[in-house]
């Protein structure tokens, strides 16, 4: 059940730090949305704030409006842990439990949260989210393994199995192929494409290939300078960003003539 | 939209048990708070004949700061002494099993250096007497011949051997395993990648301890210590049992000095009216004397607090 | 030679040179013989030292190390560099700590053993004192017959009111570690808490039975002494070690792992129950063995608060109560029979090698716990 | 099992001091009397199987002030109550206040540890001098000139005292101060003077044991517990007396009471100068030191069933045989236990 | 000053695992050869062995000849210090030192060496190591301030800064540019050319385009399956790699229809 996400001239900040400055962008249900631009732009910062992840960070907060299908993410009585099960996401660096084998990472965002599940449902959920995440053939001999026993790209398809197993509205990624070798990356890619048909995904990417291929939309994000804040330069239909950009920087950037 | 479809959503048993938990965790913190204030008020109120006293009243005649002063020292002096031998060998001994013994030997030595933990006071300063001091004596005898131009090595020594050095030593032992114990675990926990950071930029061992390790646990090794002190400052038993007490003197290997607690253990039974308050009035002493030390600690570590290893 | 794999060998390929003779990265380090070779050297010529000096174990043993230490550190300097030099003097030191500090582990225990083995036997481990009184002590001296009274209502004492200790400690102390570190993180409150905690490290344990004793006098009466009392004492000394030891272990969770749960939807007081608390586990089980470790052994909090027994009380809730170190204590300084304190001393000296055996089987006990719920780190 | 003694088999209810009371009696006090309050407490028990006695010796002053408090039903002290305590006493036991009955006496033994000597003869002004370390070697001419037939060694003298506050040490020192007052010019109190700079130790074992490790040491303990150090014959008049249970209990036999105590109250002054030959003067006398009267019939009849028991002449040799303490004298025994029969019941 | 590595029918294992088999490669000096190949072939186990940084892993060890210009690394009384001050490393997750400030992390390496340096030398090897990253304009006006509170990708260039800070003959490159946008890793791109008039590099990289841009020489590894080891497949030219490869799995592999 996908949803979409209106963001309404959002300001993000870290203490008195202002990290992204006036965002507007409407990320459209059933599709994927790519966010590219130079690092330290506040690419992962602005994703944060989609499932209120930037709060627990010490002195993250935002001004604006974030609305998921109409509901305002900010809104007073509304908790961030409810946004949170809706909004799942992906991280740059792979962070499966070191004291879970495999098999309980995998359900941990069912488990954690105290839910019954029968064994052989569990098993299957298992079982599909490793396959979706292209790592089942890899652990299924060792799933009462550790997780932290396997190699980074490993770890980083387990935390994703891990994510679409908790079956969210909105699936957040940030960077998730930036650890994986292209076997692993084009599977996802495929996954990001069947996720699509029932999901909103937003992925962070400096893979401009990836951004071509897997997306939909694309956002460019960029920043004046040190100290500036990040802001969003263009959005717009993936193709027409690629071959079309409007602005002269997000022209040079996916050029890779920046500098 | 009037109807946030989050807000009511939310399981309201879930954000129950959010706040029944953090609501616990707060009220445990503020019973510690409490705690240590009925303590604090506790020993002021049971103090409080002290101040008003006479001078001549109190033991000494003249006056509770003269009576204090001389094993506020003492009590200085034998928690420096243990600090002092305990700090380096307690790092050195976490270090050890953390990062030079074979793992295969590690756990069993971390778990016998456990061990001196468990000890009960009245044992250490049973051996400290009985085992530890007699086997000094030669040594004092060595450092008055050889040292006793230094004062606290000013002959003629113990023959007991039951100075002011040995219940310092009793100390350390005591401390040991709390510091090592602490410090072992953090030392444990020191990011593989940034121990292999400096393993690959070519430091030695030790040199990886130096860049990655230490800077990690700084703060760590910080309340290690200090719980360390802790110890040190408030033992009562070993040091009654092993120390030959008197008035402040600077040798460390002649019979003298006191301490705080040992003062407080020594003095109880028999303590009654003025006398009794005087000991807590000591005692209140020696908790001020940890507020001090504990107030100097926290601003080391907050200076470093920007380049802490967390995060 | 463009092409190649490992089946194919690497004829194909470069020809490997062969293996220098003279392996420059090996040049200036000191051959493995060296430095035992240096040991050697270091313990005659200190023996020789001490000899000068009227020959005893204690000089030599200092004197070689010594020797050894700085012959070791200067040689290795000279040949294999400074730093290399800084680093086998620091790993040398770093031995030296540890034999150092197994020195007086080793005296304690042989201590202890020396003179707890002849006391330990299953008459003293299953009696209590009840009814032994000078005169049966006078008795089995003079008929020589084996020590009579055991540490049997100490053990029972020990164990409840370390129990009720941990029970009251244990909670508080980590819920106020987990406000520490999960809640109260910058607030004015949480700085309060743990500078306080740690001055509470400094409270002498006899001024924390004081308090207790107090505290209870103020609501049950003057005569409140019991075991529960003593419990609360020892939490007061318990608590700052279990939030201290707690604290450190929570701090050095990665937040990845805490962002991970969050961002599964998973709520806070269960992350820090589930994922937090569990990679910490195994130092929050030493912190809290090492605090009992640091109560079990205390006299003075428990004879202001619990009294002294010699029979069985199995009841923290009424009546005195013994602990071994209470019933050590007062077997020492006031020995049953002052004419023949030998049996009292023997009693004392079992009952201080059972203490120990029993805060060995805790020891293992939290390193179970610890070994279950670790982070499984094997790769 | 809570009856270690069942095999050994000693010990029935064949006691006299039978009197079907019931409860549990609480006392704290002095640690010296733990020897034989534990004895006590296991007679009274066997006697009496529904009644229990407890005693926590914390110390006398800690005893005394949780018995002024309300801590305790009786307290045991090597003092007697002081005058304020005296008055405080009226809040807890009413406005006869308490009464103090030696229960225990010991003599205080001077012990030391030198190769070769038994015994030895000193008179007051030399053990004052020998503590003050005014004397340092046992050949010292003082020391020989009293003991011409022994071979005194050229061993210096190290004096061993408590280092915690002590009856023991106040009972020593009101002697030397009583007996040499011209050597020993310091407050009697029971902390050693510290203008006196020596080896010391904690409690009763503390000392013995140290000086037992040390040749050429001497220090004042409860003679029951000098184990195999040898003693100091103390000069009375004209004579050496040699320390003996006997001869300590005649130094009770010419105390005096204490000036303005109330009829039942049996604090004694001794007279620590006396030269009456036969006398050993440095002892100690403990008390227990009761109510005038207690709040319950059960309370006030098991604490006189209790004070009854340990002045009884049973109760005294089972502690002795316990404790090693010298006996109370017979006539001491009868006024004391006009006293404890006088405990009334408060209304 | 460049030095070449051979590699002699080389096994590493961790513990009892055979987890690289049978690798014999000849790396050249002044040139950048690259390894690619599928997520836990052991790429990042074989490019240790070259540091013997593999050894830090507990159990961790090797069979077979690595000689540095004819050097063994492994050879009797070689201390591991002197093998890694010669040739360095960059991780793949960015580590940089969290207790030191940004300055600091670059002389971390330089400072081991316990040689004095000038305040000015040092000052001037901060800017050019950091220029070399491409990171200085950033940082620059908080070089006092931790290394921790960058970006991950400002951090991994931090990491690249200090290794070059201490002027190895050779470096080596998990995957530096997994966390870096493309700026930036062209950047890094351009360093690597500059490098290679002077070291020897080796680059671990999952991006093809990385690999055929950068490196002159590339070697392909691969694994039959889970539990299998890693092995060597193919190695030779990178354009050969690439146009013309000799081993049917390096042909899937580098065009992506691998699996
Ligand atoms: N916890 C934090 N506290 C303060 N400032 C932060 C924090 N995290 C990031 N920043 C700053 O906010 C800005 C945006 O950082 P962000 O991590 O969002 O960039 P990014 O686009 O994700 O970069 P990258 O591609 O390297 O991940 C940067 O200037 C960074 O230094
Ligand atoms: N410390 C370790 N202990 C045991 N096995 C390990 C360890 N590290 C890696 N392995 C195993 O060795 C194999 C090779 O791992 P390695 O990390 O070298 O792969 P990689 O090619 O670098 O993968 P990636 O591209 O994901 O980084 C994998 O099967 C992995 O599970
Ligand atoms: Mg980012
Ligand atoms: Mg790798
Ligand atoms: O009985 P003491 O007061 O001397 O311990």
């Amino acid at each position: 059940m996908a949803k979409r996400i209106d963001v309404n001239d959002l300001n993000v900040y870290y203490s008195k730090f202002l990290a992204v400055e006036g965002v507007s962008i409407n990320i459209e249900p059933k599709s994927v949305t790519a966010f590219i631009g130079p690092s330290g732009c506040g690419k992962s910062t602005f994703l944060r704030t989609l499932n209120r992840m930037h709060e627990v960070i010490p002195g993250g907060r935002v001004e604006g409006q974030v609305l998921l299908d109409g509901d305002d993410l900010y809104g007073a009585g509304v908790d961030p842990v409810t946004v949170r099960s809706q909004i799942g996401m992906v991280f740059q660096r792979p962070n499966p439990f070191p004291t879970m084998s495999i098999k309980d990472n995998v359900l941990a965002g069912v488990k954690l949260n105290g839910q019954k599940i029968s064994k052989s449902d569990a098993d299957s959920l298992v079982e599909k989210s490793l396959r979706g995440a292209n790592l089942w053939n890899e652990v299924k001999d060792r799933l009462d393994k550790p997780g932290s026993g396997l190699s980074g790209g490993q770890q980083q398809r387990l935390c994703i199995a891990r994510t679409i197993a908790v079956k969210p509205d909105v699936i957040l990624m940030d960077e998730p192929c930036s650890a994986l070798d292209p076997i692993s990356t084009l599977a996802i890619e495929d996954l990001i494409n069947e996720l699509k048909n029932d999901y909103t995904v937003v992925i962070v990417t400096h893979n401009m290939q990836q951004a071509a291929r897997v997306s939909d939309r694309t956002a460019f994000f960029n920043i004046a300078g040190t100290g500036k804040p990040g802001k969003l330069i263009e959005f717009n239909d993936t193709a027409a960003i690629f071959s079309n950009p409007e602005q002269k920087a997000t022209e040079d950037y996916v050029s890779g003539r920046f500098g | 939209m009037t109807a946030n479809a989050l807000t009511s959503k939310s399981s309201t048993s879930g954000r129950a048990g959010d706040k029944i938990f953090s609501g616990a965790a707060l009220g445990a913190g503020v019973l510690i708070l409490i705690t240590l204030f009925a303590v604090a008020v506790f020993l002021l109120i049971q103090a409080l004949p002290t101040f008003f006293a006479d001078p001549a009243e109190i033991s000494g005649g003249e006056g509770f700061f003269a009576y204090i002063w001389p094993i506020v020292i003492g009590t200085v002096i034998a928690a420096a002494i243990a600090l002092l031998i305990a700090t380096p060998i307690g790092i050195g001994v976490a270090l050890f099993i953390s990062h030079f013994a074979p793992r295969k030997v590690a756990g069993p030595l971390g778990y016998l250096i456990d061990l001196l933990a468990a000890i009960p006071s009245v044992i250490y300063g049973a051996w400290g007497y009985m085992v530890l001091a007699p086997a000094l004596v030669p040594g004092y005898e060595w450092l008055a011949k050889n040292l006793g131009f230094i004062p606290i090595f000013e002959g003629p020594a113990s023959q007991t051997g039951k100075t002011m050095l040995t219940a310092g030593i009793v100390l350390a032992v005591m401390v040991l395993p709390i510091i090592t114990s602490l410090s072992r675990e953090i030392f444990l926990q020191t990011p593989k990648l940034h121990e292999e950071a400096a393993l690959a930029l070519g430091a030695t061992r030790w040199e990886m301890i130096t860049t990655a390790v230490i800077p990690f646990a700084r703060p760590g090794i910080i309340s290690a210590v200090m719980l360390g002190l802790g110890r040190a400052l408030g033992e009562t038993m070993a040091v009654a049992l092993v120390l030959s007490t008197g008035n402040l003197i600077p040798s460390l290997i002649k019979t003298g000095n006191q301490t705080i607690a040992a003062e407080i253990a020594l003095n109880f039974p028999e303590a009654f009216g003025l006398r009794l308050a005087e000991l807590i009035a000591a005692g209140l002493v020696l908790f001020l004397i940890t507020l001090v030390v504990n107030m100097i600690a926290r601003g080391i570590i907050a200076r470093h607090k920007e380049f802490s290893g967390a995060n | 030679m463009s092409t190649m794999t490992t089946n194919q060998s690497n004829m194909a390929g470069r020809p490997t040179p062969p293996v220098r003779k003279r392996n420059s990265l090996a040049k200036g380090k000191l051959p493995k013989w060296a430095i035992w070779a240096i040991a050697a050297g270091a313990i005659i010529i200190g023996a020789a030292a001490s000899t000068l000096t009227g020959f005893n174990v204690a000089s030599f043993a200092i004197y070689s190390a010594l020797i050894f230490l700085v012959a070791a550190s200067v040689i290795t300097s000279a040949v294999e560099g400074k730093r290399r030099g800084k680093n086998a003097m620091w790993t040398y030191l770093i031995y030296a700590a540890f034999i150092v500090a197994v020195i007086p582990l080793v005296s304690v225990l042989y201590t202890v053993l020396e003179k707890g083995m002849p006391g330990m036997n299953a008459h003293f481990l299953f009696n209590s004192m009840n009814g032994v009184t000078g005169a049966v002590d006078n008795e089995s001296v003079a008929n020589g017959a084996p020590v009579v009274g055991g540490a049997y209502h100490a053990v029972v004492g020990t164990l409840l009111i370390t129990l009720w200790a941990t029970l009251i400690s244990v909670p508080v102390g980590m819920l106020t570690a987990v406000y520490l570190v999960e809640y109260g993180q910058g607030k004015a409150l949480s700085k309060a808490i743990t500078f306080f905690v740690d001055v509470m490290t400094g409270i002498p344990s006899i001024v924390a039975g004081l308090f207790a004793a107090a505290f209870f006098g103020m609501i049950l009466g003057p005569n409140a002494r019991m075991g529960i009392v003593a419990a609360v004492a020892l939490s007061v000394l318990m608590i700052p070690t279990v939030v201290r030891s707690t604290e450190e272990m929570l701090k050095i969770v990665p937040n990845e792992l805490r962002e991970a749960s969050f961002a599964l939807g998973v709520r806070r007081w269960r992350t820090i129950l589930k994922v937090v608390i569990p990679t910490a586990i195994s130092g929050i089980a030493s912190g809290v063995t090492l605090a009992i470790a640091r109560v079990i052994g205390e006299t003075a909090p428990i004879l202001v608060t619990a009294g002294i027994a010699s029979q069985i009380n199995m009841n923290v809730f009424a009546n005195w109560m013994s602990t071994l170190p209470t019933f050590i204590y007062y077997q020492i300084l006031t020995p049953t029979s002052p004419t023949n304190i030998d049996p009292s001393v023997q009693r004392a000296w079992a009952a201080a090698l059972l203490l120990i055996f029993m805060v060995m089987a805790l020891n293992l006990l939290a390193r179970l716990v610890a070994s279950i719920f670790a982070p499984k780190k094997g790769r | 099992s809570d009856s270690p003694t069942a095999a050994a088999g000693s010990e029935g209810a064949e006691t006299s001091a039978a009197s079907g009371v019931t409860g549990t009696l609480t006392g704290i006090g002095a640690s010296s009397q733990n020897s034989a309050m534990e004895a006590w407490s296991t007679g009274f028990k066997a006697a009496n199987p529904d009644a229990n006695v407890q005693y926590s010796p914390d110390g006398s002053g800690a005893g005394r002030e949780a018995f002024l408090a309300g801590g305790a039903q009786f307290a045991g002290s090597d003092a007697y109550l002081k005058e304020d305590e005296a008055a405080k006493a009226k809040e807890v036991c009413g406005p006869e206040g308490a009464f103090n009955i030696p229960a225990y006496v010991s003599p205080i033994a001077i012990a030391f540890n030198l190769e070769g000597v038994e015994e030895i003869n000193m008179d007051a002004a030399t053990i004052a001098k020998v503590f003050k370390k005014e004397i340092t070697k046992w050949n010292d001419e003082a020391i020989a000139k009293q003991n011409p037939d022994v071979e005194l060694p050229d061993t210096a003298i190290t004096v061993v005292h408590r280092n915690d506050e002590s009856g023991t040490t106040e009972n020593f020192v009101e002697y030397l101060k009583a007996a040499a007052a011209d050597v020993w010019t310091y407050d009697v109190s029971g902390d050693w003077p510290s203008d006196i700079q020596s080896e010391n130790a904690k409690g009763t074992s503390g000392v013995v044991s140290t000086t037992t490790s040390t040749d050429g040491a001497i220090t004042y303990a409860d003679f029951s517990a000098v184990g195999n150090l040898s003693t100091v014959n103390v000069k009375v008049g004209e004579d050496y007396t040699k320390i003996s249970a006997e001869a300590a209990a005649k130094a009770l036999e010419t105390a005096t009471p204490v000036e303005g105590a109330a009829e039942n109250d049996l604090a004694l002054d001794l007279e620590r100068d006396t030269s009456e030959s036969g006398t050993y003067p440095i002892v100690l006398v403990s008390y227990h030191i009761f109510c005038s009267s207690y709040k319950d019939q059960a309370t006030a009849d098991l604490v006189k069933a209790f004070g009854n028991y340990v002045i009884s002449e049973d109760g005294q040799k089972t502690a002795q045989a316990s404790a090693g303490n010298a006996p109370i004298s017979a006539a001491i025994a009868e006024k004391a236990k006009k006293s404890i029969d006088g405990i009334t019941v408060a209304e």
